[in-house]
């Protein structure tokens, strides 16, 4: 399998007038070529910022790149000048965002706003863009396109929207999209029929795909790879079935038994206590260990080097100490006995 | 036991936007709420859901139609019956981060309705009331004197149904309590709620658009589409047998977190968009995007009617005057 | 649309009528009298001119007369300035202060928008900084210490401009850069303001996300939101200039209709008063329309939205 | 292929003491704990104004500048009142550190007469704007519907009014004083003020917390009171620290029309208005001075406005 | 929408055409001297001889009748012209008039008109013009402020109140060319009464077919030295020679350009960078530049001065009213806050009025009111203990808006609290209700000015008998009404002026007023420019003026 992105070390920061805010600290993964890989974790846990700094959108100040490397097709993106960014940005890599409404420009028509990218990078006329434009918005199923192009955002309903703001981020045949959040503001219904695009978009243009989202239902369809981070960190890395059937660190456990599944019955959700840490001032150790209901010392002391389980499936957790398992193993003996 | 605590009969509520323009927001709803039960209330956004907790809250004026509560009608109170039925109903909001004054510390966040009240002569009595209360949501008394933006999004959740349970309420409208709330989050506010209810015999209106959620924590479940109630049933029964296309839309609309079943499952997709509530459609306002839509949908509006035993629902698929046809198994 | 045109222009000549009827009140209020003269006339004399003028008419006719002479667009003559109509006083230094207000209001509008850019730009730069303290400055100096230390400079001592009065192009540029530089500073800094919001915005992230140059981002992405605010604020802008057009005016001696305001009260001439009054308010309610339809010119959601409204 | 995921582990895991393998005890508090510091909205705006260099510089010279106003007097040997006219036009010197006007009066000490009056009309018309701006804005937003479209109505009347015209009748009918001055900068000097805060409580009507409020009873005054007022006060005092310094530069444009404050009292706008030649004959120091309070006052002004739009702005809160 | 950025962009554009093109100008307009435009230069050229003038506002109106203030008097004085005008030694010479005969009562005066007197349109100067402005003048319909100008004639003052009628007027055209006047009393100095523009005459025909002719240059017909080229209101105003005067040989300016600029810092910078001849100096300036050899200083007939109200306390009483006049120090106002030379007043008569033995009227009479602080202070307390004061009531000195004006208020202010220990409250008012609560005496203690009409003591006198419209201070006193009287009948001269030396001396004695300061007329002027006529009583008079 071919990586066309590859993250290492990623450290991003935000300094505001509190102080500094860690948001990303130490990222570290992949992106095999036609594939999508999932980004799950809560809100404030680093996923965006993860997908901005790929696209090295993060606004500079007060935001910064402090460490790390973005190898795209053997560039490291951060080491780039803002031109040459700016020539791969829309080209080789788009981004959907997470809210169609606030994502189109409300005073240009929506045909300005598809044909620009294309005018700006490959230099074609304007009715050779629209003739493009026309063709993108048939590819995401929009109706009538012609003379949808003249309209303004305002004239579509946000499943529309979504769906023009693919088409835009489509238009240069981009390598790599980077979906954030793209169907959280979405109705079901129409979050249904954005998914399903999505499929199709990948069995016809065969890019690879970087989905950001904290709905596991969505995951769960159609990701092929997951990472699940947390505090900043990626805690764990796997294929969609490791991840949903041997999830190993409790957080992951936990975020799976918290959420409510339509085709089970009646049993109570299992939350995870507490809330996130505050980045400002991250702890040592594991991020996670207030929350963790298996915490030990040493997870407020250190943070645990990530233990390979599989070619695939990567987690970082004490648990998978062996000393970890002993004590695991002498619990579970000491309640038997009780 | 079944005892109705909340009736609404045939309620309206129409807004006036622009001139001439009406935004039928509520269309003939009709539903009673047990004492003791959670009643879910889903439907997509601008479906209604919200309005119609409002306007049972009295927040909003009725168009037509009533809410009876406890066997008096909502809408016709006076001024200071209107005021003790608040203490009897309380409302939690959608948004944590809109629905506590930022201006206020969480003490007088959860005491404020106390104090509006009266209930408590002495200030020492209030406070221990909001440790009491701030304890019962998983808080602690520490947090008292700290301004709500301190707080994560599932700790003001808390915070809000704290202020909710100030009162000591019997009813809670629970109006999208979880929507903008993080996964892991939403199961803590969600079981809190569920122990209250234990706790002190609440009974829940349960509105959000979350199924999977709703049917989590509702004993019967309302399916709202477009300003009109199209099914009701209890969330098990929804679930295993719904009727209306719009509710078999809706179910398979949502992913399951497993992806075997997932990658194994069909689905309905609607076609099309949500209609205007300014214009809706004619006859039955789903027909629109009704994969199984027929003539009479758009002539007539379907008869709400008991299909099966408790299981309400308005769809000429069901109607005996046409035929009662199977519907399309799932 | 034509519903809409004519709905608000009811509400322009009803609002009108009672700038006028307001008008009339404190004209009718202030003591003293146009044929007031340090001589003192002959009361013949006066009692003459005031039946010659209607003065001597009870208020509530005099008051009619005018609402008359409005709605027939015609003030009658001057008193303080015979054989001349107040049509021709408006006649004559409208056309100037127009040209002085829409010559400062353009200078004001582009230097103050692209100051504005710059600065959101280079926000907490050096170049921010700069423009600010300069828009600051801007609005801190009142304009007649502006207006005499631009002469001072540039036409006594260093000659590069004409001192005073309107007759080339050459002689609108001290008096506009004195009445500009306000209004400047305030389009600059609210260009600012709304310009780094508007960077924030979803949609210049999408466009920086599409490889827009930063140049396209702002020019069509960013200003034409960002202008939003300060068409906003046009006609009160406009209001200041047209006020501050009697102090530059005055100093550079320009034959526009700034000084009807002042002295048409000063001597009691009350055609003159009502009739700037009613056509500097038509004047501003006009353009406060204006910025109306330019609204919904650079805004397409509000333009759709009167349009369902018919 | 194999990824090493954690990267700030600063020992191996042999290095790890075995004794820390023991269960961590519970904490229930820790998993709740609210990391930051407790600030109400105020402290934390005070925090954020406090950083803004610029801001401060203001705030510091305002300070300053009431400080002298009241005891600046104090420090001059001279009377405001005491003329020398032979003395007239003297330039700064240690006798006079400002120099002497037209009437051989100590520019110091007019000075921070000046700053008196000039920041009492400053604050008495803001103060006006203030309370008139936050009853209409506050009713018309918070009534909204028919009450609403009337009362923007009025202010669209106010608009079309030609404020020059106003202000010299209102001034010929009730004569230049202090009183007239005011009244005259706050006719419709109150109008920016009841759009904001209009404006405001149109937005801040709708928010959750209000309905929450109304949700349980809560009457009327008491929901302006405790939930609008508050919310509303960030954009009404950066609008007032722009108010201000205005009525200040208004009151000076006055002056300009002869219609300011009359002596022995002078204020700034009088000062710099009566000194305008001095641009021409070089007595640089009868107009520097007043004209330089003037705008750093306004400069003050505008730069505490903006940083406390800054460090009020909700937007930036998360 | 990319419309829209077109026209953003266009403007632009032309915003950096304009500035560029404006500095084009700009440039060109150094090379030219700093001249006002480049038609400026070109005249220059061709040996026009210009003269830019300020006229400092629109001239209120061109009408003889109706134009009675400084600002149309200016330009009016040099496009027509009356009997008589005033010549270099500021005394009435011969002009429409080539000569005249006066009664032996002193009454009736038969002018003799020039044959070659004529209009700018070629017709001749008749006497009907005179009698038809001159009844117009008088004419109640016309509204003239100047109307009291007339009552010297007889028949005048019934006619203009409404009590008798044109017919009545002692007005003849004995034929076309020789005009009879009937006067009231014999007025000695009647001849200089004529000067003023009021006594213009008007062109009948062209009057009487166009009532507006006088509004516009097209048609406006003028008698004088120069005739009116163009008029652009509020603006500027050119005059040029007019070849019709009698006596066009005399006048050398081929055309005056007069400027409207209402701020005399405005002006004074338009004469730095040569845009204009003369200008004013604003009393900043003047230190600097009063003793420069560019300035021309002239006497103005006139006084500056403050008026009691003597119907209000305090100054019901004579001393406390000496006390204030006592305690100003006039010296010291016209020094150093009037400044530009004027002479502060000791006494009410300005100086220059030449007595009939060829004194002055001001040398004769001496100083009546001087600065005595002690002096006052005395008063005062005299004056107080008279009134059973134990504490003066509280005084408000009142003044029309003007800087000038509050400049002196300011220093009277401390000047009184300095000498008299008295706290004064200041108060301006607008003019035209300052001017009306003076008349209804509702100030108390009021700033005035009186400039002279016309070149007699009298003129001045005369306004405080009792019941003169001019009085304005509640004073009444039959000794000085009974001087009036007998100054205005008599006939003898040396008479009549020892009447008026003894008004005068009453007027300092009663103190129903107090001066301040005589007028001057000072400004700068540009080398070469020469022959500008400024009379202590009278109008600018530019048939003499130079360029070079």
């Amino acid at each position: 399998m071919e990586k066309i992105l590859e993250v290492k070390d990623l450290h991003v920061t935000f300094s505001t007038y509190g102080g500094t805010v860690k948001a990303v600290r130490g990222v570290n993964f992949h992106l095999n070529k036609g594939e999508t890989l999932a980004i799950v974790g809560e809100s404030g846990c680093g996923k965006s910022v993860t997908s901005n700094a790929i696209m090295r959108l993060i606004p500079d100040p007060p935001g910064k790149i402090s460490k790390g490397e973005i190898i795209f097709r053997g560039k490291d993106l951060t080491k780039l000048s803002e031109k040459k960014m700016r020539g791969l940005r829309g080209v080789d890599i788009s981004m959907i965002f997470q809210d169609p409404m606030t994502a189109l420009n409300p005073t240009l028509t929506i045909g300005t706003q598809l044909k620009e990218g294309l005018q700006q990078h490959r230099k074609i006329s304007s009715d050779a863009a629209e003739v493009k434009a026309i063709e993108m918005m048939d590819l995401v199923g929009i109706p009538s396109p012609k003379e949808r192009l003249k309209q303004y955002p305002h004239q579509f309903s946000g499943g529309m929207r979504q769906r023009i703001v693919i088409a835009m981020a489509l238009i240069c045949e981009p390598e790599l999209l980077i979906a954030d959040e793209p169907t959280t503001a979405l109705d079901v219904t129409i979050q249904a029929q954005i998914l399903e695009l999505f499929e199709k978009i990948q069995e016809v243009t065969g890019v690879s795909i970087i989905l950001i989202t904290h709905d596991l239902g969505v995951v769960a369809k159609i990701a092929d790879r997951i990472v699940v981070m947390y505090a900043g960190k990626i805690i764990e890395v796997g294929t969609k079935r490791e991840v949903f059937y041997q999830p190993e660190h409790p957080y992951t456990k936990g975020l799976l038994n918290s959420v409510p599944r339509l085709d089970l019955q009646g049993e109570k959700l299992t939350p995870i206590d507490g809330t996130p840490p505050d980045l400002f001032s991250p702890p040592a150790g594991c991020p996670f260990t207030a929350r963790c209901p298996f915490a030990m010392e040493v997870c407020d002391k250190v943070y645990p080097t990530g233990t390979t389980l599989s070619e695939t499936h990567q987690v970082d957790c004490w648990l998978q100490d062996d000393r970890a398992k002993r004590l695991l193993a002498t619990t579970a003996a000491t309640t038997a006995e009780k | 036991m079944n005892e109705k605590i909340l009736q609404v009969e045939n309620l309206k509520k129409h807004f006036t936007v622009e001139k001439k323009q009406v935004l039928q927001a509520v269309n003939d709803v009709s539903f009673y709420v047990n004492k003791g039960e959670t009643f879910g209330l889903v439907g997509e956004s601008g479906c209604g859901k919200s309005t119609i907790g409002r306007t049972i809250m009295g927040l909003y004026e009725k168009t037509a139609g009533n809410v009876m509560y406890d066997g008096r009608n909502v809408h016709e109170l006076t001024d200071k019956e209107k005021f003790g039925f608040y203490r009897n109903m309380q409302m939690i909001f959608q948004d944590p981060y809109a629905s506590l004054n930022p201006r206020s510390t969480v003490k007088e966040v959860i005491s404020e309705p106390m104090e509006v009240h009266g209930l408590y002569k002495s200030k020492r009595k209030q406070l221990d009331r909001v440790y009491e209360l701030l304890e019962e949501v998983g808080l602690n008394r520490d947090h008292a004197n700290r301004y709500p933006h301190e707080f994560s999004g599932g700790q003001r959740q808390r915070i809000g149904i704290a202020r909710a349970l100030a009162l000591d309420p019997e009813f809670i409208i629970a109006d999208e309590p979880i929507s903008a709330l993080d996964v892991s989050v939403q199961a803590q506010v969600v079981n809190l709620l569920k122990d209250l209810q234990m706790e002190k015999d609440l009974t829940f209106l349960f509105i959000a658009h979350d199924l999977s959620m709703v049917k989590q924590i509702s004993d019967r479940i309302g399916v709202m589409y477009l300003g009109n109630l199209v099914e009701l049933t209890a969330s098990e029964a929804l679930y295993e047998k719904p009727l209306h296309p719009y509710t078999k839309a809706l179910l398979s609309a949502i992913p399951i977190p497993d992806p075997d079943i997932e990658e194994s499952r069909e689905r309905i997709i609607l076609e099309g968009e949500l209609p205007s509530p300014i214009n809706p459609p004619s006859g039955c306002v789903f027909r629109t995007r009704c994969p199984m839509a027929m003539d009479i949908c758009s002539i007539e509006k379907p008869q709400w009617q008991e299909v099966e035993q408790a299981h309400y629902v308005a769809c000429h698929l069901y109607d005996h005057t046409i035929g009662n046809r199977d519907p399309v198994n799932t | 649309m034509l519903r809409y045109i004519l709905k608000r222009l009811l509400i322009m000549i009803v609002t009108i009528w009672i700038i006028v009827t307001l008008t009339f009140v404190l004209m009718i209020s202030i003591p003293g009298s146009p044929f007031n003269s340090e001589r003192g006339t002959n009361e013949n004399v006066q009692a003459n001119l005031e039946a010659h003028y209607n003065l001597d008419k009870p208020y509530h006719i005099q008051y009619l007369l005018y609402l008359k002479s409005i709605a027939t667009f015609d003030f009658g003559p001057s008193i303080k300035q015979p054989g001349q109509t107040v049509n021709d006083l408006l006649g004559r230094g409208f056309p100037v202060s127009l040209e002085l207000g829409l010559v400062t209001i353009i200078v004001a509008v582009i230097s103050g928008i692209i100051l504005g850019i710059l600065a959101a730009l280079k926000h907490n730069g050096i170049l921010d900084y700069a423009a600010m303290s300069f828009a600051v400055l801007g609005i801190s100096i009142p304009n007649f210490v502006l207006a005499t230390l631009l002469i001072q400079e540039l036409a006594v001592n260093w000659q590069i401009f004409p001192p005073a009065t309107w007759s080339s192009p050459a002689h609108m540029v001290l008096p506009v850069i004195a009445l500009a530089t306000g209004p400047m500073a305030i389009i600059a800094r609210l260009t600012r303001s709304t310009m780094l919001e508007v960077l924030t915005q979803d949609y210049i992230k999408m466009a920086r996300a599409k490889g827009l140059s930063p140049w396209k981002i702002v020019v069509k992405h960013a200003l034409r939101n960002a202008l939003m605010p300060v068409i906003t604020i046009m006609g009160t802008l406009l209001a200041s200039i047209l006020t501050g057009t009697f102090v530059i005016e005055k100093i550079f001696a320009i034959p526009g209709m700034g000084k009807y305001f002042v002295e048409s009260i000063n001597q009691r001439d009350y055609p003159v008063i009502m009739g700037t009054t009613v056509f500097y308010s038509t004047f501003l309610i006009f353009m406060l329309f204006l910025v109306d339809i330019a609204y919904g010119i650079l805004d397409p959601r509000i333009k759709i939205n009167k349009k369902g409204g018919e | 292929m194999k990824i090493r995921i954690g990267t700030e582990a600063s020992q191996s895991t042999d290095q790890v003491p075995d004794d820390w393998f023991n269960w961590k005890k519970k904490d229930k508090e820790e998993a709740e704990s609210v990391a930051r510091p407790s600030m109400s909205y105020w402290q934390d705006a005070w925090k954020r104004l406090i950083k803004n260099k610029l801001a401060m510089l203001g705030l510091i010279f305002l300070i300053l500048l009431g400080f002298m106003a009241i005891f600046g007097p104090i420090l001059s040997p001279y009377s405001v009142k005491i003329q020398d006219l032979p003395n007239q036009y003297q330039p700064p010197s240690s006798d006079h550190w400002f120099g002497t006007d037209s009437h051989g009066r100590d520019v110091f000490t007019r000075t921070w007469y000046g700053a008196r009056i000039s920041l009492f009309v400053g604050l008495m018309a803001a103060l006006i704007d203030f309370t008139i701006g936050i009853v209409y804005g506050g009713i018309s937003g918070y009534k909204g519907g028919r009450t609403d479209s009337i009362l923007m109505r009025i202010i669209e009347i106010l608009y079309g009014l030609p404020y020059l015209l106003v202000v010299i009748l209102l001034l010929v009918v009730m004569g230049p004083s202090l009183t007239t001055i005011i009244v005259a900068l706050t006719v419709t000097g109150w109008v920016g003020m009841a759009r904001i805060v209009r404006g405001q409580v149109l937005q801040i009507k709708n928010y959750e917390f209000v309905l929450a409020s109304k949700s349980f009873g809560t009457k009327t005054p008491r929901i302006i009171r405790k939930n609008l007022l508050p919310n509303t006060m960030g954009p009404i005092i950066v609008q007032l620290t722009l108010t201000v310094p205005s009525a200040i530069f208004a009151e000076a444009f006055l002056s300009f029309l002869g219609l300011g404050i009359q002596a022995p009292h002078a204020s700034w706008g009088v000062m710099a208005n009566d000194s305008l030649g001095a641009i021409l004959s070089g007595n640089w120091w009868t107009l520097f001075f007043p004209a330089f309070f003037i705008s750093f006052t306004m400069f003050a002004f505008n730069v505490l406005g903006d940083g406390l739009q800054d460090a009020l702005d909700p937007k930036l809160r998360k | 929408m990319k419309k829209w950025l077109v026209i953003l962009m266009s403007l632009l554009t032309m915003m950096v055409l304009a500035a560029c093109t404006a500095n084009e100008d700009a440039g060109k307009e150094k090379d030219d001297s700093g001249s006002d435009d480049g038609a400026e230069a070109a005249e220059e050229d061709s040996g026009e001889k210009v003269l830019y003038l300020n006229n400092s506002k629109e001239p209120t109106s061109f009408d003889p009748a109706i134009g009675f203030d400084a600002q149309s008097w200016n330009s009016l004085n040099n496009l027509m012209e009356g009997l008589t005008r005033l010549g270099e030694d500021h005394t009435p010479e011969a002009a429409i008039a080539e000569d005249w005969d006066v009664s032996e009562d002193g009454k009736t005066y038969t002018f003799h008109l020039r044959e070659n007197a004529n209009w700018s349109n070629g017709d001749p100067v008749t006497s009907d013009d005179f009698v038809y402005a001159w009844e117009r003048l008088l004419d109640p319909e016309t509204g003239s402020a100047a109307a009291f100008l007339g009552y010297f004639i007889e028949g005048g003052e019934d006619f203009n109140s409404g009590e008798g009628s044109a017919d009545d007027l002692g007005l003849t055209a004995v034929d076309d060319k020789t005009f009879e006047v009937q006067l009231e009393n014999p007025t000695g100095y009647f001849l200089h009464v004529l000067t003023n523009p009021a006594f213009f005459p008007v062109n009948k025909a062209v009057a009487e077919d166009n009532p507006d002719w006088h509004t516009e240059a097209d048609s406006f017909v003028s008698n004088g030295p120069f005739a009116l080229e163009t008029w652009k209101h509020d603006d500027e105003m050119m005059m040029v020679k007019n070849e019709e005067y009698w006596d066009a040989d005399t006048v050398k300016l081929d055309k005056v350009h007069w400027a409207m600029v209402d701020n005399e810092n405005t002006e004074y910078q338009m004469y730095q960078s040569d845009e204009l001849d003369a200008s004013d100096i604003p009393a900043d300036l003047s230190d600097e530049l009063i003793d420069g050899d560019d300035v021309a200083m002239e006497e103005q007939g006139g006084l500056e001065f403050y008026r009691f109200n003597v119907n209000e306390e305090p100054f019901t009483n004579k001393k406390i009213r000496k006390a204030f006049a006592l305690a100003a120090n006039r010296e010291e106002i016209a020094q150093y806050v009037v400044k530009n030379g004027v002479e502060p007043a000791f006494g009410f008569v300005s100086p220059g009025f030449t007595s009939p033995d060829d004194g002055d009227f001001r040398d004769a009479n001496g100083d009546l009111v001087t600065f005595e602080p002690d002096e006052a202070k005395k008063l005062l307390a005299e004056g107080m203990e008279e009134e059973g004061y134990d504490e003066l009531p509280p005084v408000t000195l009142s003044y029309s808006t003007d800087d000038t004006n509050k400049a002196i208020a300011e220093s009277l202010q401390n000047m009184f609290s300095d000498a008299l220990d008295v706290d004064v409250t200041l108060e301006n008012k607008e003019w035209n209700v300052f001017q009306e609560e003076q008349k209804e005496l509702k100030h108390q203690l009021s700033r005035s000015s009186f400039l002279f009409d016309y070149a007699d003591p009298i003129n001045f006198l005369e306004s405080f008998i009792t019941d003169s419209s001019m009085n304005r201070t509640g004073w009444s006193n039959e000794a000085y009404d009974q001087l009036i009287k007998d100054a205005k009948a008599e006939k003898d001269e040396g008479k009549r002026w020892d009447l008026m030396y003894e008004a005068e001396a009453l007027l300092a004695e009663e103190m129903p007023l107090f001066p301040i300061r005589y007028y001057n007329q000072v400004e700068v002027i540009k080398d070469g420019v020469t022959g500008i006529l400024r009379h202590p009583v009278g109008y600018l008079e530019l048939k003499h003026a130079d360029v070079e």
